[in-house]
């Protein structure tokens, strides 16, 4: 099969919608076909990848533990936003270790991806 | 006398309607990232444990905002006449 | 006090149907009556019967059903919006020549002058 | 060239799935093949056969209906958002002691490797 | 019938969701029962109220036109907000005549609307 | 060689990916007001024409925005091989 390479970007915070889910479902299909596949976070996507998401309370599935299984998965990098986060009252301790800022010349590094999907 | 009920991750200030000290505003859904701001508002502010505990920002609420459950956002809705949903 | 909710999320892409389940059950554990759930816009969708949600997720049509039924409330969905929607009763299948309906049993097909009359009539409206 | 059309925009409550629909139709004017389109997220409610929108509205399921039919494509609808959003099919309606079925003839339930596979032998993937 | 005072706020742009459709015909319908009901438009609601709006080739119902009929369906005011305008590329000129900017104390008048709803 | 189609009122500046002379945009459905602002991207940018009348806003497209319809959306799609909805 060929290979193409994906970037999954999450720019919505959890549990209000279903868009990241939806995303990650086609992230997981992507990597079971052995794809090459990344993931960033931007803007509200960054609460995504806050610790302590416990939704048991709220009688819904924690869709966001599911970044923690990325490698598990087969998604390559998970990575984030600096810029985003240093604008959001959180800071990178508070994200899960899984996760590390986008190198800095990764805006031009895009153009290499086949696809990109903006969830 | 009135209840607002924030859902989005918008700013209260931004709102058109006129916060004051006899208002209540519950912050649920994606609202309760707002208690994370400095909020400068007349109204006494609450956010719904519940969406707190399951976004990850129970230890970050300032103290000035006050955590409640739907018991809670239930008492609300009873002392104020007017409920505005943003 | 006499309540009346008025739903405009969609269940699952959003929210508000989930959070407005638990203030409705929080509503009547504290004696308070619900008189009428109004469904209009997305919120139609909340009368699906035809939904099938992960076991291990709320059935949120299915517990809107059981929360009216045991308390006697009027469950009344905007007919216009459910017609886009495709949330039809046997009656509107039969005037338009499907075979099938999706309305659950319970909710009513109703205009929105009885959402106006809830506003006028309750002490209480609360839209999510 | 071969074209797939990733539709996850809900018919009626928001614009893309018209807007998928005008071009799939220039697409096909063109000359271009469509060899896929695939519904998912809140996009499934395009395979609902039961809307009945107003008569001087575009009907969306039904368009999208024929433009496949008439030009050969796969229609295929993301099984999982499928069940949670109330679209299922005859087969899955028994499997889940269901009286009734919405999908509309001519859209098949399936899973999103059918996408990724799209993606990896279209010349062009549109979401819409 | 008891009378009571709605003010539907539209903050919305037209056509890519059916939002505002839905407030007006709530709004529609209060007016019917002879309610006292006015609207306010502001942010990307006021992009309802411009002029010119054709939506023929778009095979969608104009609903923004139902705006101008606001009178004879009973709708009191019809108002927008002239900071959300100052900062859209938009002017007055370019607004129906049917709307007017909201008085200047309006939003300490807005205490006095017994229902207000966000479209 | 990238198509962005932009559906929503949105500014081009504020996207993680950056845009080249080599890339053209297409603003659709909201994503025409985008159209009224002073656009500062390399990539060429073009109006879906269905969408601007619809939204009254077609006398105020400025002359360094092609407006094209639903066959120059396709002839766009024709010639980026990659295509991104934003």
């Amino acid at each position: 099969m060929q290979k193409k390479s994906f970037l999954f970007i999450f720019s919505q915070a959890p549990h209000s919608n279903l868009s990241a889910k939806e995303g990650m479902d086609f992230a997981f299909s992507c990597a079971a076909f052995e794809q090459d596949v990344d993931a960033l976070f931007i803007d509200d996507g960054i609460f995504q990848l806050l610790k302590h998401q416990d939704t048991k309370a709220l009688q819904v599935k924690n869709h966001s533990a599911g970044i923690e299984a990325f490698s598990l998965y087969g998604i390559n990098h998970c990575y984030y936003d600096a810029n985003s986060l240093s604008i959001k009252p959180v800071t990178a301790n508070d994200l899960i270790s899984e996760c590390s800022p986008c190198p800095e010349d990764f805006s031009e590094k895009m153009s290499g991806y086949d696809f990109i999907y903006h969830y | 006398m009135t209840l607002y009920i924030c859902k989005h991750n918008i700013s209260l200030e931004s709102i058109p309607e006129k916060l004051t000290q006899d208002d209540a505003v519950i912050l649920i859904e994606d609202g309760v990232y707002q208690a994370l701001n400095t909020v400068n508002v007349l109204a006494k502010v609450y956010v719904l444990d519940e969406d707190v505990q399951a976004r990850g920002i129970a230890n970050k609420i300032p103290s000035t905002i006050s955590s409640i459950n739907y018991s809670g956002f239930v008492k609300l809705t009873e002392v104020h006449q007017r409920i505005i949903t943003l | 006090m006499e309540y009346c909710l008025h739903i405009t999320s969609a269940p699952y892409s959003e929210q508000g149907s989930l959070t407005a389940l638990n203030l409705a059950r929080a509503l009547v554990e504290k004696g308070h009556k619900i008189s009428r759930i109004f469904f209009s816009g997305n919120g139609v969708l909340n009368a699906n019967a035809l939904c099938v949600p992960p076991q291990d997720e709320v059935h949120l049509p299915q517990s809107w059903q059981i929360l009216g039924k045991e308390n006697n409330i009027e469950m009344m969905v905007c007919v216009s919006s459910a017609l886009k929607h495709g949330i039809i009763n046997e009656q509107e299948a039969k005037r338009y020549n499907k075979d099938h309906h999706s309305i659950l049993d319970g909710f009513e097909l109703t205009g929105l002058g009885q959402l106006v009359d809830a506003c006028l009539t309750s002490d209480r409206v609360i839209r999510l």
